[in-house]
């Protein structure tokens, strides 16, 4: 299998909107950044910089009828199913207009309309879920998938290891991405795991596995579309560790001062956006001016989106007590 | 026993039967609502709830899952999410500890964080009087009276067996039914033939007293109008309130009784402390305190667990003697 | 901050520096005490309460976990049995529900149903007010108020933050020691140079009042007090209780106030319902009925998850003025 | 490695005594399910018949100081640690002269002067117990080594796997066997796992991990020697594979209808007594005659057991409140 010639099997305009969420990602976070350093946002900042090929490169496998359960580094999945700009900066501001309508923060957006499950802190609680959404398509037989993602530190809770199981056990169409970025929060892997693969753990399970660059987008995608291929033929779930590095500190108030430094200039190479302009280039699909439009036109849209977000109302107090339970009218009889 | 979708004429069922009516019924009115739990497929449940039903309906609405509660739980919500409506049986009440995080921090929030809507219900078979030491005896709803978003029903009787457990299926929300172990086989009743539910949020008086109100649910329901027969020989008129619905709490049908009677007795077998007693108690200290005419007695298990012994397990269980006790002590104030 | 065995002189410290000099102290003086949890060594910890201590004592008696809470609970009963005293950290308090099943099936029952002496500490840093959203902010000591077993408490005060810590050390029981991110950096005092302990199970008056009492614990202690010097004002004398120890209940502290005052207020930042503040309400509905001269009022959060939006947080936390609210219609009862 | 050959190291009087705690398993179970079959025992009956080899072989490859975290099909490995039949069928009789008082009944039984873990029956839930108590000893700098089982299906659980991974971060003296007797209740290995070995498991934690006939007593002491020196040595955990099968019913109340009859037969043929029957007198070890002193000893031992446990006296009811908290006089200061 060689990446490098596959490659030419993806379309251009798919290779050249990848890039495009990459940017879009990287600018959106970044902007968020400073937002935060800047004192106007409450509450932690994740980031997926350095490791936004991830999200970009699994999202833009899927369908439209699919389904993502995503974690928090996984901004790009977000876009890509439809999630705009300015809804995300709404929702680190707590604005009205975001996803949870400022009920919660940052990455804990959800939108079952376009597909996404919202996260939840505890990491790996969405793994059985994702299974379950599986399994409804499964019931069904419909010909939907699942793609979800989970940190390597995830990969050690118990919820990890039930869902992964469970899936393998019913082949379910669900798609296991691993975003190994070496760290978790301070642990590094090897306090996190006595294997030097993530990967390592699908054997547990029965389940294929297989490990990508995770800084490639157009090798997670590829990965990504062979899995979802295997799920949606009724072949079960997959395992994909992708090798990355987390570039910045866990959240923005982390220094990570326990990463060493000569890491993290190693992974400033293998930069994603990067490699994807040295794909794109090599392809012959775009150059530097094309490089710089996409740049600036995902400089615009997150402004305005910051700008929608801005404008948009806070929330008011009594809001606070709505939607504990569902009603009725929101389910089919 | 294997039934028919509809009952054909009127007929006496046990509590157990009358649950396993319920299952059936919706799951033929119903093809999104389907079942998981460990050893519900051919064997029919440890409890033989489901005897006959994956002949019935088939391998994957009647799904044996590994033996996973959080996995399976998660499974449920990431289903009932895409628009099933799962049952998972837990096979006692105990293991319900396993599956904790997945109710509270997922099931139980999702709605209020990003509006999903997680219908599911998980059946609980709980309560103690049956020789199963501490950890096949727990009464585990007050761990769950504490997280907004879920419901927890209890009911007393085969009728509002069948028919809460139809209203749980068909809530919108995620809801807990906790059926008590002790009351399966000992209790029966001829049910109509006709679809009925009892509706979530109610309590009933099961006997229409004037003197003392006792306040109860679950099996010790039984032991209250036991309690009533004998103190109606001594002219002290009980009155039984059945909550049934333990979240959320029928206020309305508690004060009444209350400002009926001004008397009020707490009795439940779970324990003491924090136990669901402790709130009803303080609803009424705190918005019906002018009609009391007497301390608010509480009768529950001691702060212990439930211990396997039996004559430790007769002492720990609330008994008739004490409602007798409480009920004199109050009429006498 | 790197704290020395035992402090020279009279010093003045946080609220976090008392949590760290008490398990500074204990390990010093006791080589049976060590630490567990996640990012707790090189990092010091996600609120930086350990920070130097992996290199003072080793990588052994300050061990980096990996993302599992519920192994290393677990892990940490089985050292305490073995004789050691573990201290566990929950990164956030929140996540002790990924870990509810080993405390209160494994860690609660142990001496009970066998003789086995689990001497552990759960440390939760838990409480709103942070903007922490739904995960990040809550109060999960209603979860365990619940389950025989345990010992729980809640410091407001340096002084009471290291000297519980102390004593939940050396307690030959599970403890869970709650302590309230909001108040961390935001309260000094100058402690004792000597050794001391705030015992397990006593109450403190933290403010002797005349009129009305408020029951509280941990931040809100705060709340009562800012609207005791209100109230102060206009002649209405209040008695601030902290419990201090939420299990087991110091019924004589609270039962000696509310029969100076004969009119009580529950305070608590947990939701309302099947909140601490239910059962002191039944507790004294039930002993100490004649002594009471009006409703037992409760404040409390509502009963939804914690919002993250500011304008929604605020709203849902209770309120100096709902404590003044309250205390004047008692006064005026 | 040639079984056969290696048998040859162990001692006689050590290849006895396994053979002579066989019997008295086999025998002390069998009248356990006799007393339950007339109605004399209350709860559950859960024996290890035909799966005895296994307990009985960790059991007798550990030394004095060493631990076990044994579960519910390890009567030989209780037997071995010292707890006598008669304590055993008091156990189940719920008498006072049982390892929990009547506090808990059937194999819950524990004792750490005899270094037994007491089984909880959340299955799982002492793998993590297990990994601390194997901590502490790693702490301390101990050669102690704990010694833990789980059935096939208890692999299932979160609680294995984190477990599992801690102990093979850490490298700590603990040995998982796992009992697969190819059904957890009524659900068959492949509903459980889509592997074949459940040894596929400890690659997911870069554990060693090894297979072995359950039924032989003699490979399962070699192995547990193997891993347990392992242990010793601080080369960390090994995970090994029994396979077996149950013969009986899950418990005394089921059927196991769900098996094949077939299965049964073919192992049947392989039963550990028969086996090491054979073992012994190819060895030249022992006889017909020897053979039928054991059954005849194990016999009286067992009946000796019985009269012991019938003469025990019950606990009387108030014991049912004592020992929820351990006392400051039950630990060293
Ligand atoms: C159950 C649980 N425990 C602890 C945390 C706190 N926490 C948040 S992120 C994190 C590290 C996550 O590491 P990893 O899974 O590798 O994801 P990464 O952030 O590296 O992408 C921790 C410990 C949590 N969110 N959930
Ligand atoms: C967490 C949990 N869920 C469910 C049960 C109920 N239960 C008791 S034994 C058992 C099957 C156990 O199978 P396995 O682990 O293979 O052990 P075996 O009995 O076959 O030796 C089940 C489901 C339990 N004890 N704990
Ligand atoms: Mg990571
Ligand atoms: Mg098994």
């Amino acid at each position: 299998m060689d990446v490098a010639e596959m490659v030419n099997d993806i379309k251009r305009a798919d290779l050249l909107q990848m890039y495009y969420y990459l940017r879009l990602t990287r600018t959106l976070e970044d902007r968020i950044t400073a937002l935060y350093r800047q004192g106007r946002i409450m509450g932690g900042v994740y980031t997926s910089n350095g490791m936004e090929a991830i999200a970009v490169g699994y999202a833009s496998a899927l369908e439209r009828d699919d389904i993502i359960a995503p974690y928090h580094r996984d901004m790009g999945a977000f876009l890509i199913r439809g999630i705009t700009p300015g809804e995300v900066i709404a929702q680190y501001l707590g604005k009205r207009t975001c996803p949870t309508k400022g009920k919660d923060g940052n990455v804990h957006m959800g939108d079952l309309k376009r597909g996404v499950i919202g996260f939840v802190s505890h990491l790996a609680d969405n793994l059985p879920v994702a299974t379950g959404a599986a399994l409804a398509f499964k019931i069904r037989g419909e010909s939907r998938v699942v793609v979800t993602n989970t940190g390597d530190g995830g990969t050690s809770r118990g919820d990890f290891h039930e869902a992964l199981n469970f899936a393998a056990v019913r082949k379910l169409p669900v798609v296991f991405f691993c975003n190994n970025n070496q760290y978790a929060y301070s642990t590094p892997l090897h306090l996190q795991m006595a294997i030097r693969d993530v990967v390592e753990r699908a054997k547990a399970y029965g389940m294929p596995g297989e490990i990508v660059d995770g800084n490639d987008m157009a090798a997670v995608y590829m990965a990504a579309q062979r899995a979802i291929r295997r799920a949606r033929a009724g072949e079960g779930p997959t395992f994909i560790e992708c090798k990355t590095m987390r570039m910045h500190g866990h959240s923005e108030h982390d220094s990570a001062k326990y990463v060493p430094s000569e890491l993290l200039e190693e992974w400033k190479k293998r930069d994603p956006i990067l490699k994807a302009e040295q794909l794109l280039t090599r392809l012959g699909y775009a150059d530097e001016i094309v490089f710089r439009e996409v740049g600036e036109r995902v400089k615009k849209e997150v402004e305005a989106g910051l700008e929608f977000a801005e404008q948009s109302p806070l929330p008011k107090g009594p809001e606070a007590l709505e939607g504990v339970f569902a009603t009725d009218d929101e389910v089919k009889p | 026993m294997t039934t028919t979708a509809q009952p054909a004429m009127p007929h006496e069922v046990t509590y157990l039967e009358a649950i396993s009516e319920a299952l059936d019924e919706e799951m033929a009115r119903d093809e999104r609502v389907f079942l998981m739990g460990e050893d519900i497929g051919p064997y029919g449940g440890a409890f033989r709830i489901t005897e006959g039903f994956q002949k019935k309906y088939g391998e994957w609405r009647v799904l044996d899952t590994p033996l996973s509660e959080s996995g399976f739980v998660g499974a449920a919500i990431g289903a009932a999410m895409m628009g099933m409506r799962p049952v998972v049986e837990m096979q006692f009440a105990d293991f319900i500890s396993c599956a904790f995080d997945q109710i509270t921090e997922v099931a139980a929030k999702n709605h209020y964080r990003w509006g999903a809507v997680v219908p599911m219900v998980i059946r609980a078979p709980f309560g103690g009087g049956v020789h199963g030491g501490p950890f096949h005896s727990e009464c585990p709803e007050g761990w769950f009276f504490h997280s907004p978003g879920l419901k927890l029903v209890a009911p007393s009787t085969p009728y509002d067996a069948k028919g809460l457990l139809k209203a749980a299926i068909r809530d919108p929300n995620p809801v807990i039914y906790f059926e008590h172990k002790f009351l399966y086989r000992r209790l029966k009743a001829v049910l109509p033939t006709e679809d009925y539910i009892v509706p979530i949020g109610k309590a009933e008086v099961k006997r229409v007293g004037r003197d003392v109100s006792v306040i109860t649910y679950g099996a010790m329901v039984h032991l209250a109008l036991e309690a009533a027969d004998l103190l109606a020989k001594e002219g002290i008129d009980l009155e039984v309130v059945d909550l049934r619905t333990l979240i959320p709490i029928d206020k309305d049908t508690i004060f009444e009784s209350v400002r009926k009677t001004s008397k009020a007795i707490m009795l439940h077998e779970d324990n003491k402390t924090g136990g669901i007693g402790a709130e009803i108690a303080a609803l009424l200290a705190e918005e019906c305190f002018d009609c009391l005419d007497g301390p608010i007695l509480r009768i529950a298990a001691p702060d212990t667990p439930v211990p396997f012994s039996t004559p430790l397990e007769e002492f720990f269980l609330p008994k008739v003697g004490d409602v007798v006790a409480a009920a004199r002590k109050l009429a006498a104030y």
